[in-house]
Parts: C-alpha cells; structure tokens; sequence
C-alpha cells in the first residue's frame, strides 16, 4: 500500500469510527440503543491505529471504547450497531451489547464489563500463541483507571516473565468515570509502571495518528518477533460523558477546548489536504461513502429482528 | 413520618451515622466529589470532607480489604462495590479475612465494616451488572447479609449495620431506587436477624427478600381476590436468619414458596427451603417451592424480565399449592 | 486393573491427556520442575516440558485468566489452585468471565477449561488452608462443578473434564490422596453429569460426594448390622447434577440425607435437599437431613474433625429416620 | 539507650529468634506442633530491626516468616510458642496456630495464610490512623513471591496516593516454595517497582544487621512524619526449607554455603566481640538468659491445656 492509500484507508477508519458514534447517539437518544453506551471520541485514532498496524490474524482484547478497532479491524458497521442494539443480526446475537462485543472472525475476544479482567484473558491467549508456536500477537487495551486493578500487576509480571507476544495499551484518557485520574494515582505516566516488569513503556500522543501508528506498529512487530511485550500508553482525552446522558458537573470547559481544537479527525484531514496527499473532492467522496455505510448499518439494525427472549435461554453450555 | 425514596433513605442513613461517629468513614469508586454513580452519597463530601468519604481507585480488592484493617483496628468502614457483580473481586477479603478475624484472633479482634453493594436487575445491562451474589456470602461462617426491600427498611437496617460488630453484606436492590415510603422523622434502627411480616395471611407462606418482596405483595393482593390469603414474609437478613417467624408462619399456613432473583441452583432459596422440609414436613401440605432467577447470566435489556420471577409465576405457584 | 492411590490416579489422568492433546496444558504454582505440592505432577514437566507444565508466580486471579484466554481460542488449559481457600482469587475469571462467555458470544466462543482445586480437612491446618466452597460455584449457570470420591472416578472424571467445552471446577478432597483403589490398565473416561450408586440399598438414600461418601459408606456398613440398608449415592458431579439417580432411589427408600463437608448453610446439599423435598414430598416418610461442615470457620488442628460430618452422625440420623 | 545496650538489645532478639526457632524444630519433630512450621532462619534481621525501629504504638502486618519480629517487638515466647502449639495459652487461644498469629497488645494484625491479602488490611489500618491524625505507623510484610499478587498493585498504588504511613517490607528470600525467584519474576529487585508508584525503594542487605535497622528507621521514620510510604526489600535468603520436612532438592548447595558463612548472628556477635562492645562473658550470660526464656517457654507451652474442642465453636460473631 503506497502512504496515499495507506493515509486515505486511515482517514477513512477515523471518520467511520466518529460518525458510527454520531449515528449511535442519535439512536440512543431515540431508545433503540439497549443498556448504556460509552462515548469514544478522543478514542478514535488508537483504535485505527492499531488495527492498521495489527494483521488479520492478531487478537484485541478490548475495553469498553474501542468501537474505532472493532470497525477498523473489519468488525461490519452492521454487525457492530446490531449488537448494540440487541438485534439477533448483530456479532453476539444481541445478546451482549456494547459492553460485550466479541467476534472470532475478526479476532475480538473478551467480554469487558468487569474493568481489569481482560488482562488475564489477553495472556492466555498470548499464551496460547505462543505454545503454539505461530506469530500472532494481541493487543489489549484498558484504561488508566482500569489499570490500578490487581489484575494488571499480574498480568504485567508473567507477559514479561514469559516474554509473550503482546501490546499493552492504556488508553489514558483523564477520566475515570467522573473523577479526574489524578484521584487514582499519584504519577502522570502509566508508561512508568512498565520498568517494574523491565519491559519497554512508551507513551503515544492519541491526538496525533501518524505517530500513534508508528508506536503501535514498532509494539507489535516487536512482540511478533518475539521480543516480548511493550507497554504504550496511548494520551488521549475523552470528549464526551462517561456514558451518553452523564452531565459532566466535574469538567474543566476550558480544558475541553483545548482538546476539540485538536481534534485528530479534523486535523488528519486537514494534513491530508495541507499535503497534498488528498484533494477536497476525494475526501468527499470517501466521507460520502461512509455515511452511506452508516446508513446502510442504520437501516439494517434497526430492520433487524430484536434478540428473542426464548433465545436467552440457550447457550448457557456448549 | 416523611416519604422518601430508596435511594434517599440509604443517603440519610450514611450521613446520620457518619454524623454520630466519627470512626465511620467511606470509601468507594465515585463515592466523593461526584456524589455516587447513583447519587446515593450526594451531599456527603462536602459535609464530612476527602477522608471520610473517599474517592478510591478502581481496586475491589484493596478497598475491601482497606476496611478490614481500619476495622480491626476500631474504625467502622462502609465501602461501596459499585455492581454486585463485582464482589468476585472482594470476596477473599470479605470470606477468608474479615469473616474470619474474630474467631481466629481467638475473639480479641473484632471486624466491624459494611460492604454496601448494588444487586439485581432493572438497569437491564446484562451479564456483568445485574446479579444478586447473597448466596455466596450467606455461605460464609463470620458474616453477616442484610437485604433490604423498603425505604423504611434499609435506613434502620444500614444503620444497625454500620453499629454492628461484625462484616456485613448490605445489599441494595437497584430495582427499589425510586421506591417511596414511610421513613420517621426520628432516629431509628432495624436490629439485624428480624424479619417482618409485610402482610398477613394463613393460606400459603411467602418468604422472600429485597426487590422480589414487592412482586410477592402484589402476587398476594392478586391471590387474596381469588380468595387466598398469603402471608408475605420479608427477611430482611438473610444471615442471622429468623427461622423463628419463618417457622411459625409455615406452622400457621402449612404451604411455604420462597420467592428471590437470585439463580434458583444454590441460592438463598434452598437454605430456606431446606429448614422449611427439615423443621416442618408433617405439617407441610404441598412441598416447599422456589420461584427464582433462571439458571442461565443474566441478558442484555427487557428480556432479563423472563429470567427472575415474575408476579404471574408467584400467583400460579400459589394456586397450585393452594387447591 | 491396578491399585494406585487418588493421588496417582490425578497425576495419570494428567499425564494421559497431555499425551493425547497437545492443546491441553498445565499451569499453578510448583506445578512444574518440582512435581507439586503434593506431588500431582510429578514427571510431566520432564515429559511435556515447561511450556506445557508451567510453573507460575503467585497470580491466582492472573492464571485463572490466562486459561480462561486460551480456552477461548481452542486450548485445553488445566490450572491449579493449590489451596480451595485461595480459589476466592480465581472466582471473578470463572463466574464472570469463564462461565458466561459461550452465552454472551451468543454460542460462538466455548472456553474449554478445567480449573483443579484441593479442597477440604486432613491437613488440620485451619482456616485457610481447609475449606471446601462448591456451593459458590454451583450457584453460577455456565461452570460445570465436579467432586470425586475415589481413584477409579478421580481419574475418569478429570479427564472428561479436560475433555469437556466448559469451565469445569475440579475439586480433590485432601483427605482422599492416600486412598487406593482398582483402576483399569486400559483408558477410560466417565462422563459427567453422572452420579454413582456407591453401594445399594432399600431404607434410606445417603447422598453424597467427595470424602464424605467414604464416611457415607462406613456408616452404611454399620447401619447394616442394625437392620438398616442403606443406599449410597455419590454424586460426583454436582453440576450438572444427576436428578433422576437421586430421585429413583428417594421414590425407592423414601428417605433421604445428604452429607457434605462444606458449611452446612447454604452448602450445596441445601440444593440436593431442596429438589427432593420440591419433587418428592408425599414419598417422605421423614424429612430430608443435611449432615455437614459446621457453621464455623475450621479450627487448627485435630478440632476439626469436629466440624465436619463424622460416620457416628450419619448413624444417628440414619436410625432417627428409620425408625 | 546508649549504642552498647542497643547492640546487646540487638544481639539478644536475634539470638532469641534463631534459637526459638531451634526449640520450635524439635517440638514438631516431636509432635508437639499442630500444622505446619516455615522457618524463618535468614530472616531474623528483619524482624528484630523492624520491630527495633519501630515504636511500640506502631502496627506489624506480618508474613508467615515473621516470628523474629513477633518477638523482638514484645510478644512473649510463652505465647507464641503455646499458639503454634495449639495452646488456651497463646495468644489467640491456640485456634489459629503458626500462620495466623495475631495481638492487640503489641500490635500484630492480619491473619496471613492467604498470600498478598495482608498488604490490603495494612492499608486499612494505616489509612485510619491518618483519619484519625496520630502518628502510628504500620509495617507491611510480605515475600518475594508474594508480591505478584494483585494486591501489592491495588495497595501500593493507594498507599502513594494518599500518602499513608506505611513501610512495605519485601522479604526477598529468592525462594518461593520450592521454586527460585527467577521462576516468579524477570527482575532482580523487587525494590525497583516503588518508582511506578512514585515512592521511594530502597535495599537493604539483611545479613547485615546495622544497615537493615538503619533502612527501617529511615522509612518508618518518614512515614510517621507524614512522608508517606516507602518500600523496602531486605534481600536474604531462606537458609532452611519452605517448611519443616521439605526435602529441598532444588537447592544449590554452594549457594547455602556461601551464605551459611555469612550468617548474621554469627556475624553480628563477632563484630560486638572484635569492637570490644562487649565481651564473651558478658555475652554468655546474655545467651543464657534466652536459653532461660525458652526454656520457661517450652515448659510453660507444653504443660498448658490444648484448645478444647468445644471452644472451637465460639467467637464466629462479635
Ligand atoms: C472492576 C470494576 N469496577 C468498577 C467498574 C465501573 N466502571 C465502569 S467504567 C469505569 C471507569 C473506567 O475508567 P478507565 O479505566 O479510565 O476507562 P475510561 O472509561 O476512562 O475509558 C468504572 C469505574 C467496572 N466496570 N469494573
Ligand atoms: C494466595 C496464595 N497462593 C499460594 C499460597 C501457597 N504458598 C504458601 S507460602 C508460598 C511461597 C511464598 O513465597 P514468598 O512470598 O517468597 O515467601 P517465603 O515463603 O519465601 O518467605 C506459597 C506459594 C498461599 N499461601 N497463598
Ligand atoms: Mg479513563
Ligand atoms: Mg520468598
């Protein structure tokens, strides 16, 4: 892929990964959405970072924001909003939502509601891999808050101990629910626990896509050649609620502009046009295309037959 | 006598108790600043200040046990655990530590501390945020569970909880949040190990517990039009049990249906159920039933509904005993 | 047919899976290079090397995980939690990850797992190092809870464990491991879900699993000298459970008692009490007994037999209900 | 106390240590002992620095190898000895035995047979002593393969935070049962995760008696002024084996023997002799006193009456 088509295909994952969540919102707010949904702009270049920097074959074992890699990594836009929607069409029948979205095609893995417990889960997989002895790597990402739970000093210690195919990703996006990270832990840099495992911690500007990919991709084919596994805190902020109705009484407004005058979906493109690398017409196009995704995925969930309730009695044993 | 909400009453109850001593403190994922994830410590950090209702990191485990200590030494912690669901995180330090301080310190160390926490359904969020756990607890020699249905209730019975001398397991249903009733202007507690007949009757005992107490009061409202007239027994503690009330209910009505949200398998239920047969069987004339959770997790939005019992279920069961 | 001892027949069913598939893999503490803590793995790590048999650190929730994680993707991941007290640090990767992922993958993700577990008194080392807690884990749709009481199912059993799609609690009594008994030469394997008639009988059913069948029978002995014939049914796989066997032979005896080890309340004979009084009330000709662990934490030292089930009990109650 | 009677002070709690310790084998090889014994041989410097550096106000929230600070910070032989014993006598009436040694009098809490669920219960007591504004500090213990628990995480990241006083005391022994520490760990020093937490780790060498007390004070001293916790690992090493009857056949013995010739006891006693702060008459009488104590203590132990079965049912509630 020459970087053209590699920035558009970028571009193009980024502004799915913001506008599935416009569509998700105007959905919520219609109550077609079941359970709760967590907001992930500010998320959105992790996500297609990693998944542009993953192979087909590698796992994510997400946490509760990374809707950007599900859609970037090839999870469809309909299969995504079905899920979330409890639709029988969606990843997991609609019986999961958006907090439990697993997909073996696309190599998703790990239900998220417990934050912390899919730390555990990503080892074993990379466990697994490595036994196996083929070159897949997974990703697993979390929160900064997340990662104060015992799960994460564990899970640390036998990656690095087994030197096992896997990316650690904080996801540090200031906020743990409606406190700052500031009241959960006294250092700036979750990066910083990584030299108590001796492995490499290295810290990516989430609002700056090139280098976020760049990082991400030296963590991966690092662990695929079996050189063990990176901690990348990817910094980031989290431009919306907790979840979509959380009215956000703790938010510094000043601090939040900041961050949306950065925003890496608007300055992407902006680069891709300052460069030369695209043309006005191009990315309309592109958007355009997108939008028609969405409202194909839109019109399938909501056509979509809703999980039935004498379906949520099976599959308790396999 | 003021009608408030559930979810208020526990608020007046941490606030009045935190107001009468000191020692009481607590602790919890948003329980500061912000006022809870569910409001229910509004108001509270900004009367009593960052160190008595603190803002902790998300570490289940670690806060659990920061109680356990800061019991041991004669503190009176209360920690939140945000879903029930995540007590799996708590639960060595509530089973194997605090449960277990005062009998293996040979009765010199005692463990005073509360683990509030927020069971069941009505949020329809699916498998990691809507169980009710209790039956791992009530398993426990050391602890004790409370599991109130009422406003009125769970003020006294937090109260009586933060006073208590032991671990508690106080578990609040968020189905009962905006639930309003009586709650006296005056101080009061609710001793733990009482139940409390919430309605009267001599046809079919109805022993059940925190949300499912308010469909078993309706079952019973639908029933008595029918003609039979149920007895609704709320335990309110789960551990001690009052199997006094229980017993001589079952004497009086010789039928007996425990009704929770809780899996059937192994729940509360069949404690119950199994003191009822034990204690009772000459005098039972149909055998004890359960009406509970149904043995699969617990699915994402209104289909969770078939999964926990059911007002209709409870009113069939009760007929069938009946005639 | 050998004679080996309980511990052999672990370590053989181990071995012969190891051999058979090479998903399957060992992880726990000492596991490895040292054979156990007991002994149970002793030679595998030569066998299969230490990839295979891994020995790892002190991260019982990390390795719960870790197999948790591996099932998922096709491996047959075997853990061992040296201690069942220590279990309470592995129970939020079974109940909440393990045991829920094939119903919330909506059936696309089985997590084939076996987690091994030694559990109960013998060792007289006290609170935490005694402790038998199945009743936790029956209590949670999607785990599979087996409890074995000789060599000759120890080993069949584990190994259709290993073999199995599910999360399967494996428990081993510590006070089975001396044990000996006929195993055959040739490989065999039991499935679960099957309880087995231990010894037959007509007066009364003695339900039963792990080291309590052993008690069970040594009081069925005894209770036949008095002209009481006593059935032993011994259950070996709590979930899922084998209700029809259970209920044949209370439809034959009309009496029942089940005796476990574990914490009498809210122990899982509370469930097997529970069904049969549900299902078989008018065939009582007494109520089903529960003869278990007492409602303490467990004492250091010889104490403890008195708090666990003793064959004198199983007597007393027996003739109580006989006569 | 002038530097003479410290060092004899010292030198008394250490012998004291290594000899109940000598009295406690031959009572189990007698069976005289309900449960298990884990000999703390190696560790003695520890817990008689500790609990030398520590004031008598100040909390211990021990490991299993602690007995040396039991001792050394009042807790009379007589009552630990008829504790392991299963005597009425001991301190928490001969129910809990070796690992579950608990005193209000001299502030030992937290029964410890679950590995890592102490640090969470020290926390506990160090944060209700900042809530109630005096100056108790509490001392945490835990071993080198303990400290991949969960908990240590959640605990010291809490303890940092809030700036608790607490001292953690890693007890590196470089073994964990029956394997080396390597097998837990990819690093050497356990005191190099304190930095992830933005407080201070420091070593100390604990067959070096001076040092190791030195380091304590240090860090309890500035925990008690309000400078938060510090994180301590005394390196050592289990001279005997994991417990009593544990063949050892993992253990190199060149390695025993090279730390054999630099036991501390031997050690400490020759550096009083040689720098004429005390003479071996002087000395003697010191060493038969303790004999003295033990004596009494086994006497004491043996004649007491066992725990009675029926009391085996008590004290389950307050
Ligand atoms: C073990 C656990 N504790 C608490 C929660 C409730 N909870 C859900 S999201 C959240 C905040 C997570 O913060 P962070 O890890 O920083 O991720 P973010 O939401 O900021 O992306 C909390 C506390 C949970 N799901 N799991
Ligand atoms: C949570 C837990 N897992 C396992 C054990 C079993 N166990 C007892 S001592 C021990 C080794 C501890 O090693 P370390 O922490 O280094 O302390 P040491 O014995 O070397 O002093 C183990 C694994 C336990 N008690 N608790
Ligand atoms: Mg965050
Ligand atoms: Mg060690």
């Amino acid at each position: 892929m020459d970087m053209k088509e590699f920035k558009l295909n970028y571009y193009e994952k980024l502004y799915l990964a913001r506008h599935f969540e416009d569509e998700l919102m105007k959905l919520f707010a219609d109550n077609k959405v079941v359970g709760w949904i967590h907001s992930n702009k500010g998320h959105e270049v992790i996500g297609v970072s990693l998944a542009l920097a993953m192979k087909s074959h590698d796992y994510i074992v997400p946490h509760h924001r990374d809707r950007p890699a599900y859609l970037a990594k090839g999870l469809s836009a309909k299969s995504l909003l079905a899920e979330i929607m409890g639709k029988t069409t969606g990843c997991c029948g609609g019986i999961g939502g958006e907090l439990h979205i697993m997909d073996v095609e696309t190599r998703i893995y790990g239900p998220t509601g417990v934050l912390g417990s899919n730390l555990p889960i990503a080892l074993g997989i990379a466990y697994a891999n490595k036994l196996a002895g083929n070159d897949h790597v997974v990703v697993c990402n979390f929160g900064e808050g997340g990662s104060n739970r015992g799960s994460f000093h564990e899970v640390l210690n036998m990656a690095a101990l087994w030197s096992l195919p896997i990316v650690f990703v904080c996801e540090n996006n200031k906020f743990v629910e409606f406190t700052p990270m500031q009241k959960h832990m006294n250092i700036e840099d979750v990066a910083r626990r990584a030299s108590g495992y001796d492995i490499e911690g290295i810290i990516a500007d989430a609002f700056n896509p090139m280098e976020t990919y760049e990082t991400f991709k030296y963590a991966i084919e690092k662990a695929r050649r079996g050189d063990g596994p990176t901690l990348v805190e990817a910094k980031t902020y989290r431009l919306d609620g907790h979840y979509e109705g959380d009215p956000m009484k703790y938010r510094d407004e000043e601090e939040k502009k900041y961050w949306l005058e950065r925003d890496p979906i608007i300055g992407f493109k902006a680069s891709l046009l300052n460069e030369s690398i695209a043309n006005e017409s191009e990315l309309e196009s592109l958007e355009a295309s997108v939008h028609q995704v969405l409202k194909e995925a839109v019109e399938f969930a909501l056509k979509s037959e809703p999980l039935k309730v004498s379906d949520t009695f099976k599959n308790v044993y396999a | 006598m003021t009608k408030i909400n559930f979810r208020w009453a526990i608020t007046h109850a941490l606030d009045e108790e935190l107001a009468r001593d000191d020692k009481v403190f607590l602790v919890g994922q948003d329980v500061g600043e912000s006022g809870g994830v569910f409001g229910l410590t509004r108001g509270l950090y900004e009367k009593y200040g960052g160190w008595r209702v603190k803002d902790t990191p998300i570490s289940e485990e670690g806060i659990t046990g920061l109680a356990v200590g800061a019991g041991m030494i004669g503190h009176r912690p209360v920690v939140e655990i945000m879903y029930m669901d995540f007590i799996s995180l708590a639960i060595e330090q509530l089973a194997n530590q605090a449960a277990k301080t005062f009998y293996v310190s040979g009765g010199k160390i005692k463990v005073p501390m509360v683990v509030r926490t927020l069971a069941g359904g009505g949020f329809k969020a699916g498998i990691h945020h809507s169980q009710s756990l209790e039956s791992w607890f009530t398993h426990i020699p050391g602890l004790k569970v409370v599991y109130p249905s009422t406003p009125y209730d769970v003020k006294g019975l937090l109260k009586s909880s933060i006073r208590d001398d032991n671990p508690v397991v106080f578990i609040e249903h968020k189905g009962l949040f905006s639930l309003k009733g009586e709650v006296p202007d005056e101080e009061y507690t609710i001793p733990l190990g009482k139940a409390d007949i919430k309605r009267e009757g001599s046809d079919v005992t109805i022993i059940s517990y925190g949300k499912s107490v308010h469909q078993s009061l309706e079952a019973a409202e639908a029933l008595a039009e029918e003609g039979i007239c149920a007895e609704v027994i709320d335990l309110r503690t789960l551990v001690p049990l009052d199997k006094e009330t229980i017993l001589k209910s079952v004497e009086k009505t010789n039928r007996a249906m425990v009704v929770y949200e809780a899996t059937k398998e192994s729940g509360f239920g069949a404690e119950v159920s199994s003191i009822i047969s034990e204690e009772l069987i000459y005098d039972l004339d149909a055998p004890v039933r359960r009406i509970a959770g149904a043995f699969t997790p617990i699915p994402l939005g209104d289909a969770e509904d078939a999964h926990f019992p059911t007002v209709e279920e409870i009113i069939k069961v009760a007929k069938e005993m009946c005639y």
